[in-house]
Formats: structure tokens, C-alpha cells, sequence
């Protein structure tokens, strides 16, 4: 595991690899970028179908799109993924299809993918809570001697709440097959991280449970690759969990209900752009010959269709049924329950 | 910043009437601290809190790190120690990380301390839904509060009594839970802030009415204005509770008495809820003036849905029609 | 270490029928697992956990750091994954750190994805009061969890139910709150385990009775059943509701429908509780029978007093008999 | 502050002191060998009120007198003293009457003392809440520019709760006038310390927040005043809160209630009476000429007095106004519980 000083870094901005690097091979680098460019189509779509009225909010990962796709890219199909509200593009970098993820969004309905077909936990809100359910997923699988790898993503800020430290307590405890991975983007809404942490470094939580903590650029994807496969190559040896700190920036405001000019300037913005997750990326693949024209093309079309069909997905919006308010909150209806979907039938029938 | 000329009333938005309410109570007092999360530079997420720490300062308004326990928790001791906190909740449901240290703490501690130590403290809660908002964002989470014993329960309807009973609030020895119907927080209304801070524990009758009595609170308020307001051929009134707990049992039961006829209209859901609690009691203490079943129209017995699927599920003008006909108007005179 | 013959009953205290159903689900179903604070080798501090770490093995019934947060959550995950937790609370108040993991996740997952995944786990607290605790070990919290649509909620009275709801609740494909009367746990009586498992949401009638109806559950139904026998000169029948979600109406209204009277009887404060709903449904279902309002005996609306004043606190049988003295008896035949 | 790996001793279990330590003052550690010795008897004068069956129960504090006494003796006047329910012998320290702390315990009120005037917060029951309200209670202080300083307690267990990461992250961020002393006494009732967290040192957590951790030998008297007086005047100088872990042992069961035989060797327990906190200051005082037989005869017959005023106190008890069920839960009862204090009064009436 590398010192606790160090933040792991494998490529610099501006595209060169960090001498004695080992970087991820080349095709891996390859369907990365795709990963990213698909990441970051669906932040501008899903930004515009909130734009247009046909999505009701969208909290957008642009900035952090290499976490994303790392965190889901270092997975198998028998792990588990558990995103948070953020983590629409990580979902879908899973290969979760984008309108399933953005129907909560457009208000069908609370979780629109099939979470057990994918492994990919329903989206959470409240904060650091999801961190508790993957260590109980991955402690379940230790239990039963199965090969299963948990990734739980959150942010900064949730580093604060009770359930962050309980979930690695638990997992650290438990030896559970859990990597925790915080995408660090420097707010919670308009807190600032020195108003939410005053240590030198979220990874360096680790320490209090014993357990490793690793500190990452979180705006390299070769990096990302590199620190997630050795955390998760260590729980799926039951070597228990990992703690990654990507360091990231969230480019966009909270969500587009937010006014971020009201507590950060524009300027430290703009320090991060330099720092963009793509452009580091597509330059060492372009540099070293990876990446030429027509596959950038092949790129741009595979993103520009995936965003062309979320479009169409969307817009395709059928009514809900009224009686799903009742059909789920227990395998059987309460008496209840019964009798209060035959009122709104009968209010149905009068005024359909 | 301060009010405008307050003798006057003004027209305010809910939001900057709590605000409003906020700087007064700060300009007022000293001991008065606003924190929780987001509620410095950005001024809240409803913006409830804009302004004050530019104010104030940072010492008395100031972001905390993102965990409810730790807010309330935290208040707890601040309010041990002489100041006066008012903290946010952003949201309903994200006060529940918080519920040990409301129900085991701020509820029992002055009783604990056998009344020699008080919690002068205010827990604002942007609560209940009718904006469209994503799951747990929405929550009409009143019935735990009221519940607790040792809590005070406020949920004011109109935009003058947030003003007034957040002040009413703040200025109370004990804990108050303070339930601000989040889907008003941008309606515009005449307030005047000069006016006494009112008692709490007093409802209002909001229309007299002789057939019926709808008795809301919060959010559904306007709802049982809207109703009566279109109730055919019926003279029905609406009774505004503004707190919870206390309960004003002499002006709802004044009222009920009058009619013989009830409907309590609530958005939380109506198992072992606060609706409950109005309709047992009314149904016990004017049992012999009741010439029909105490109806609830309440939310569902569900989780609170998607967007798409709020407006079944909140009680509207219709379900209250719909339960006011249902109130044997057959053996009527 | 099993069951004794399971054809016949044995006499068991209610600690030892739930050892035996836990012991008896964890042979029946090898994804049962145990765990919370010293359910381990301890066997809890009521010792309901008893030899199930010697008996089943350290994966299946084990301790976990000291967080209740942390054991609901994990037993989500858990749930999520194949499993079917049984987790202990070790005291009524030590579950409120897991609030917003019950409230925001335990109730609501399996309406969150449509019923494509369920929770099958259950959460066992020890609740109630009467054994002289220090505050914090004898809230009674059923009301909370009531409320949050989306959970079970069973609190048996008997060390048959005991066992019984207890083998039903694991087998429950939803989750479970399963409130133990912790000031029963010593009492002996006969439990057959070889009955099947009863489907939860069934009230029983305890006692006909053809003049008043008391309805009770968990730690109160032995008062009402005390009060019963003792009133002098009525026939008074006791319901025991036994699951409090999903309420059994049927049987209820049907019993008080035939009394005319009622008298609710339950430990929490009254305020905003299960008693309120209990009585609101009653006063709205069976209005037309009612001779008399609906009563309700509960706990006062304090925090659960030091152990010298809990039993006048505690709803006994004078005040139960007080309460059905008030039922306008001046007006019966 | 001292290193991160070591464990803070001055003087070792025989009394001897550690080569180059800087000792107490020798009048201090008579004064504190005073309270040490009131401490013990107190302990044992509330088991043993227990078995008379006149408390209810009491969790005892004996091999942890040395952190209990320290606490208290670190503090002045206007610092604040957060206690749990097994730090009686604490506040007892802090000097407030015995009979009024245990009244709580003989089952008259939740707290028999007057918390302000003594400055000393009812004893906590639900794990890790009260460092929260310690927190507070220092934050306040710092606002209003007032020189207290808050010494908060809780157990090894606790720091499992997610109260305790909140409080620790909070006063981090505040910087607040608060003292963390966790008493590792290595089990939480049965559940032994490797089961609570898979850290090497439980003052390691303080790493996460960005404040200074020490770990101490919690049985070694002066070790813990040279350790905590650093602290509290590093909170009092505005420098922000420190994590103390005391290294000290649980020598009796949870409580009377407790079966320490279901899940300890008695033999661990007879290997840490070796460490007894009394013994080394004794040793020490004995050895370098400070107590005498007269001054030891003195401090036992001090505690011997304290035990008999307990005595006396606990049992001249008195019946509870029943009405005190309605007095304190609001400032004014509101009409619902006057109804029910008129209800109460007329059963009395009929049956006092
Ligand atoms: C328990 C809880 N409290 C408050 C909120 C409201 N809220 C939503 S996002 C957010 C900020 C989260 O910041 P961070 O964890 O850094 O994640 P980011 O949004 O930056 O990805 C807050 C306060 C919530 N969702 N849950
Ligand atoms: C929130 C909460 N959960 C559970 C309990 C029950 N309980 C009381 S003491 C205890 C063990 C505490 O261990 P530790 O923190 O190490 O303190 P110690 O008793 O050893 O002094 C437990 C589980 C409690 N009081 N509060
Ligand atoms: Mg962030
Ligand atoms: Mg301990």
C-alpha cells in the first residue's frame, strides 16, 4: 500500500505518464475514455433534460467522471455497486441503462433500474446510510464464502455523518470485502472541506479503524484503476476493507437548483479545469498511438447515440399507475392498505 | 436589513417571514445562534437563513459539518451553556439521524435535571411535500415529535404566525420542534411583525362555519380553507391548530361541539399519527355532541411517492368534499 | 439442545420461548443469522440469545461493535444479499440511534424498488417497562414505528405468541419490528412449539365479555385481563391485538360492536400513539354501536419516570377500572 | 505531544518512577492517592448498598480509579465534567455529594445533583450522546469568549457509536475546549475490545479529525494528570480538542447484574490486579517519604467517613411526590398533563 503521504498519481494533467508509472494496458486506457466521454454526455444531457423541463433535478459528476467510470470499470458482475445520487454515470458505466437510472429523476418512480439483475444498489440519498448496507452485502457474501466485492461510493461531507464511521468500523471489524470509495470534490452543497474536516487528509480516517487508506488523483483514471483493482484484489482476498480518497473537483454547481457563485469563485473552477479527467487521458492514448481520428470519431458517435436514446427514453414518458402507491410496501397489502387503494379507485372512477 | 417600517404590514414570502423572524430574534438577543448545514454563506437551501451570517457574523450563523446528531446534539450543549440555538434541519427526513438525541435528549432533559436545567432550543424543520421532490425530501414526520413527551410541537400555516410563533419559539424556555411547511415557503403574504409575539398552544379558528369542522394544521390549512370554501349548500369551518403540542382542546372542542361534525385533515400518513390523536380526542370529549364519525383525510398508509404520483396521495379539496358528505347528512335536519 | 418433544407443551418463560424460536428458526433455515451487542457468547443481557454462539457457530449468531446504526444498516445489506437477519436492540431507547436506517430504509426498500427486492429481517426490542430501570431501558416506542409505513409491527402478550409471531416474523418476507414485554420475560407459561406458525395480523379475543371491550397488546394485556376479572358486576371482554401493523379490524370492531363500549389500554404516553388510532378507528368504525366514548389508559405524556414513581405512571388495574366506570353506565339498561 | 506509538507511564505498577519522568507534584499526588482511596471505597460502598438491595444496580469503577480521579482533578471550577453512568467516583472526585449522585441509582430522580451549579452533566446512558453536548457546552464557551474547558468521558465501546465520530469531528472543526478521555477498560459488558475496532490504538482515531492523540497508561495516576493537563491547556489556549485513551481494565462485571464469567478468564483479570492504580501512587508517596502511616490512617479514615455519610444518606429515604411525574417536563405544564396530574391526584385521593 503506498505511504500515507503520497497522493497516487500515474499520469499529470497534461497527459505524461509519471516516470516509473505502470499504467493500466493501453485497451483498458482505451474503453476507459470511452467510459469517460460516455460520463461526460450523459452530465450534459441529463443537465439539458433539466433544462427542458423533462427531468425534475440532476446533481451532475461533471469533473469526476474518472471516478465514475472506475468505480464501476474495476468491478466483475458478481460484485456490488453502491452509488449515491451523484453516481448516475458510475451506474451507467456498469451498464445500467441511463433512462432505467433517470426515470427516479423524471418522477416515476424511486429506483427505475433492477437492483439484484445488476447489483447496483438503489441510488441513496441520505447520507453515508448506503455505506452500512454494503458492508452488511459484503459481509453476507463472507458469510456465505462467496467471491463478492463491495464498492461504496460518497462524498466528502458524508465522511462527517455517524454511519460513515459505523460502516468502517463494521466493515474494518469484519474483515469485510468493502472498498470505500469517497469522491472528495471538495463540497458538500456550499460547505467548504475545511469546514468539514480538519485533518490533513479524509484517507488518513483510515487509520482509526485500522484499516489502509490510500489518497488518489481523482481526476487520473490510470490511477484510479490501479488504487480500486489493488483495494478490491485485497477484500476479494479477505483481506478486508480499503479506504480510497480521490481527490476531485465537482465542476458543476450542487445540483441545477443550486447558486454556487453564492459561496465559490469562478476562478477556482477554472484551476480545476486544467486538471480535466478526459483530457489527461485522451493525450497519453493520443501520444502514444492508442487513439487516433477515427476511433476519437467512433467515441463521439458511441456517446452521441447513447445520449440520443436517453433523450428518446425520456421523452417516451407513459402515465403511472395510481395503485403503485399500494402495490409495494408489503409482498401482501395490509387490510389497510387494501382499503385505501379501493378509496382511490373509487375517486379514480368518479374523475379518471 | 432590518424590517421594513413595523407597524405596517408587509407582503412576505413563509421563507423570508422565518427569516425575518430569525433577524429580529438575533437582533433581539444575543444568545440567539443559527447552525446547520448549508445555512451560512448560501443562506439555506430555501434560502431561509439568507443574509444573516453577512449579518450576524460567523459566530452566530455558521455551517456545521454535514451530521444531523452532531447539529442537534451539539445545540444541546450550547443550550446548556446560555446560548439560545436555532438550528436547521435541511429536510423532513434527514432530522432522523438526529432522533436520539431529540427523543433521549432534548425531549427529557429538562425533566431530567428535575427543572433545574432547561434546553432552550428550536429545531426547524422544513417538512410535508407538494413539491415535487425526489424520496425523502418530503416526509410529514409530526407524529414522532408529538409523540415524545417533553417536546413542543409548532406548525405554523400562515406566513404571520411563522413569523410570529418562530418567535413565540425562540423566546420559549423549553425545546421546540418548529414544522415549516416547505411547499409555502415562497407564497406571498401580509405580515406585520410589530404585532405581540403570540402564546403558544392556541389554535385559531380560520373560518367559523355551522355544519362542519375541518381542523388542520400546516400545510393542509389552505387545503381546509379550499374545501370549506367550495363545500356546497354547507357552512363549514376550519380550525388551524398553529401547535400541535401543546393541543388547544377548548377551541377545537368549542367548535366541534358547535357542528357535531369533524374532519381532520392532515398530510402525514393517518396510522398512529397526529390525525389520530385529534380524532380520539375530539371523538372522547364530544362524544355526545357528534352526529357522525370523526373522518381523518390523511396521507396514505405508504412510504411518500414519486413526483408523479404525489397528488394522489395528498389530501385534497375533493377527499375532504368526499369525506364531508359521508358525515350522515341523511339524519340531518 | 432443541425443543424438548414438541408435541407437547412445555412450561417456558417468554426469554426462553423466543431463545426457542430463534433456535428452532436457525435449524429450520440456515440463512437465519443473529447479531446486535452481546447476543454472542453472553446469550444477551436478558439471555434470550442464550447458546445459539455454542449451538450454531460464531457466522451464524454473533456480537458486533457497539452501534445501532451500524446493525440495522448492516442487516439491510445483509437482507439484501440472500440473508435473513434477526437483529437485537438491547433496550427500547438504544434503538433510536437506528431511527433513520429503520425509518428511511427498513420500511421503504421493498416499495423502493417496486417489490423487486423485500427486506426479510426482523428487529427484536426489548420494550416497555416495569422492571424499575434506569431511564432509557423502559420506553415504550411502538407508536414510532406504527407510524413508518412499510414496517410490521408485533408485540406479543403470551410466551405462545411469543414463539409463534416470532417463527413468523423470520419467515416474513417484510421486515419486522418484534416488540418483546421485557417485564414478562421471567414469567413461565405453557408453550406448544409444534403448533404451525400463525399468520401475523390476527387480533384474539382473550376474554368474551358482553358489556365493555378492553384492547390491549403486549405488557398490557395481562392488566386488562386482571382488570377484567376484577370488575364487579360486568362482563368485560379483553382483545389482545397481538400485530399492532397490520391492524386486525375485523375482530376488534366486531367485539366492540357487540359491547358498546371501550376501554384502550397501553403503556406509551398517550399522545399522538397507538392507543390514539386505536381508539380513532373504534370511535369511526363503530360509531353507531357506541354507547359511550372510547377511553384510553395509558402511560402519561412524561418521560418514563426513576423507578420509585413508574407505578403511577404505569396503567394498572384501578385505573383501567376507573376508566370503565366512566363509560355512562347511569344511561344503561 | 508525545509520540504516536508509545503509551504514556510515569510510574510503573511497583511505584517506582520511570527513568527521566517529570512526576506531579508530590502534594498533588497525595491529594490525588486521597481521592484514589475514596474512590475504591466509594465502589465498594455502592456494591455493597446494592446487595442490601438499597440501589438498584451500580456499575462499578474499581482498576479505573486512576482515570476517574485524574478527570476531575485536571479541572477548574468553571471547566465542565461530562460523566457516563460508571463514572460516579468521578463526580465524586469533582465533589459533589455521593448520596446525591446515586440517588438516581436508589431510583428517586434521573439525577440527584444540581448540574450547573457543580458544572457536571447528568451521567450518560445512551452510548457517546453526551460528547456531542460536551462539544456544545465547549463551543458555546468559545463564542462567548469564556475560559472553560470540557472534559468529556466515555468507554471503549462507545467509540463505536456514531455519536462519537460526530463530536470528535465537530470540535476538531470548531476547534472547541474539549478533552476526550476514552477509558479503554477492553470490554463493552461482553464484548471484548478486538471485537470493537481493529485499530491498534483506540487514540489513533484522532488522526481522522485532524487532533492530537495520546494514549496513556490509565492506571498510572500521575501519567494521567501530566497527560490531561497538557490537554486541557492546550484547550484552554484555544488550540482545540485532544483524544486521550486511557489503557485500563474493567476489574469487576459490567454491573452486579453482569456475568463476567460467561465471556472472561479470571486469570486475565488477576493479571491486570498487578497494575492496581492505588498501589503505584502508594508505593511511590511510601517510598519517596510523603505518607506516613498517621497521613495513610488520615486517607482511610477519610474514606471510611465519606462511606458511613453514604450509608446514612441512602437510607434516609423518602417518599417521591408522585405530582414530580408532571412538574419538570415543561417550564409550564401544558393543559394536557395538568388533566392527567388532576387524574393522578384524585386516585390519590381515594388510595394515597
Ligand atoms: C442525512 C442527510 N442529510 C442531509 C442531506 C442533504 N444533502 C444532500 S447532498 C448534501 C451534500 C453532500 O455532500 P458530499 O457528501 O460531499 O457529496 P457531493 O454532493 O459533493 O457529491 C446534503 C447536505 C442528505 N441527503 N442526507
Ligand atoms: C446507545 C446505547 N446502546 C446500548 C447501550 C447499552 N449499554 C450500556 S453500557 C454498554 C457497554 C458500554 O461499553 P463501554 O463504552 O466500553 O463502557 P464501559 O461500560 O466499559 O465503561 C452497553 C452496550 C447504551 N447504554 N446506549
Ligand atoms: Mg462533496
Ligand atoms: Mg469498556
Amino acid at each position: 500500500m503506498p505511504d500515507r503521504q503520497e497522493t497516487v498519481r500515474l499520469l499529470e494533467p497534461d497527459g505524461t505518464a509519471v516516470p516509473g508509472a505502470e499504467l493500466p494496458a493501453p485497451a483498458r486506457l482505451l474503453e476507459g475514455y470511452r467510459a469517460l466521454v460516455r460520463a461526460r454526455r450523459l452530465n450534459e444531457q441529463a443537465g439539458a433534460l433539466v433544462r427542458q423541463g423533462r427531468l425534475a433535478v440532476y446533481p451532475s459528476s461533471r469533473g469526476q467522471e474518472a471516478c465514475q467510470v472506475a468505480a464501476a470499470m474495476v468491478l466483475s458482475g458478481a460484485d456490488w455497486l453502491f452509488p449515491t445520487y451523484r453516481d448516475t454515470a458510475a451506474i451507467v458505466a456498469r451498464g445500467v441503462d441511463p433512462v432505467e437510472v433517470l426515470t427516479m429523476l423524471r418522477g416515476d418512480r424511486h429506483c427505475g433500474y433492477d437492483v439484484a439483475a445488476h447489483r447496483v444498489a438503489p441510488q441513496a440519498t441520505p447520507l453515508a446510510t448506503q455505506l452500512l448496507h454494503a458492508v452488511g452485502v459484503a459481509h453476507a457474501a463472507r458469510l456465505k464464502d462467496e467471491p463478492t466485492v463491495v464498492m461504496a461510493l460518497c462524498g466528502d461531507g458524508a465522511t462527517s455523518e455517524g454511519d460513515f464511521h459505523e460502516a468502517l468500523n463494521f466493515a474494518a471489524v469484519f474483515r469485510a470485502p468493502v472498498v470505500f470509495l469517497v469522491q472528495n470534490n471538495k463540497y458538500a452543497i456550499s460547505v467548504p472541506l475545511h469546514r468539514q474536516s480538519a485533518a490533513a487528509r479524509l484517507a488518513d480516517k483510515a487509520v482509526g479503524y485500522g484499516m489502509p487508506g490510500v489518497r488518489v488523483d481523482g481526476n487520473d483514471l490510470a490511477a484510479l484503476l490501479s488504487v480500486l483493482d489493488d483495494a478490491v484484489d485485497r477484500a476479494g482476498a479477505g483481506e478486508g476493507p480499503t479506504l480510497v480518497e480521490a481527490d476531485t473537483y465537482r465542476m458543476e454547481a450542487h445540483t441545477n437548483a443550486d447558486d454556487a457563485g453564492r459561496y465559490r469563485d469562478e476562478s477556482e473552477v477554472a484551476s480545476w479545469a486544467g486538471r480535466d479527467p478526459l483530457r489527461r487521458v485522451r493525450a497519453w492514448l493520443t501520444g502514444a498511438g492508442h487513439l487516433d481520428a477515427a476511433a476519437e470519431q467512433a467515441v463521439a458517435d458511441d456517446a452521441e447515440a447513447m445520449a440520443a436514446a436517453l433523450r428518446t427514453g425520456i421523452a417516451a414518458e407513459g402515465p403511472v399507475d395510481p395503485e403503485e402507491l399500494f402495490a409495494h410496501v408489503y409482498a401482501h397489502p395490509t387490510p389497510q392498505l387494501r382499503e385505501q387503494r379501493d378509496l382511490l379507485r373509487a375517486e379514480l372512477e368518479v374523475t379518471p | 436589513m432590518s424590517t421594513a417600517d413595523p407597524t405596517e404590514p408587509v407582503k412576505l414570502t413563509m421563507a423570508r417571514s422565518i427569516n425575518t423572524a430569525l433577524r429580529d430574534a438575533m437582533t433581539a438577543d444575543p444568545t440567539v445562534v443559527v447552525f446547520g448545514e448549508d445555512v451560512g454563506p448560501l443562506g439555506g437551501v430555501f434560502r431561509v437563513t439568507d443574509g444573516l451570517t453577512a449579518q450576524f457574523g460567523d459566530r452566530r450563523c455558521f455551517d456545521t459539518p454535514l451530521a444531523e446528531s452532531g447539529i442537534v446534539g451539539t445545540a444541546v450543549g450550547m443550550a446548556m451553556n446560555g446560548l439560545r440555538p436555532v438550528v436547521e434541519m435541511q429536510f423532513d427526513a434527514f432530522a432522523y439521524p438526529a432522533f436520539e438525541q431529540i427523543a433521549s435528549h432534548v425531549a427529557k432533559f429538562g425533566n431530567r435535571t428535575s427543572g433545574r436545567m432547561r434546553l432552550p432550543m428550536v429545531i426547524r424543520v422544513p417538512y410535508a411535500g407538494g413539491i415535487g421532490g425526489v424520496e425523502h425530501h418530503c416526509d410529514s414526520s409530526e407524529a414522532y415529535y408529538a409523540h415524545t413527551a417533553g417536546l413542543t410541537v409548532v406548525a405554523p400555516a400562515t406566513n404571520a404566525d411563522a413569523y410570529g410563533l418562530l418567535r413565540a419559539a425562540i423566546e420559549s424556555p423549553d425545546p421546540v420542534v418548529f414544522l415549516e411547511p416547505k411547499k409555502h415557503y415562497f407564497t406571498k403574504e401580509e405580515v406585520n411583525t410589530a404585532v405581540p409575539v403570540p402564546p403558544i398552544g392556541r389554535a385559531v379558528l380560520r373560518r367559523p362555519g355551522a355544519d362542519v369542522t375541518l381542523i388542520a394544521y400546516g400545510p393542509t390549512v389552505p387545503v381546509a380553507l379550499a374545501a370549506a370554501a367550495e363545500a356546497e349548500g354547507l357552512d363549514v369551518g376550519v380550525v388551524d391548530l398553529r401547535s400541535i403540542v401543546p393541543f388547544d382542546d377548548e377551541t377545537v372542542c368549542a367548535q366541534v361541539r358547535r357542528t357535531g361534525r369533524a374532519v381532520v385533515v392532515a398530510e402525514a400518513p393517518g396510522f398512529a399519527s397526529v390525525a389520530s390523536e385529534i380524532a380520539a380526542r375530539v371523538s372522547e370529549r364530544c362524544f355526545h355532541h357528534l352526529e357522525a364519525p370523526v373522518r381523518r383525510v390523511t396521507g396514505f398508509d405508504v412510504p411518500y411517492p414519486p413526483p408523479k404520483l404525489e397528488q394522489h396521495h395528498l389530501p385534497g379539496v375533493d377527499r375532504v368534499l368526499d369525506a364531508i358528505d359521508t358525515l350522515g347528512w341523511e339524519d340531518a335536519a
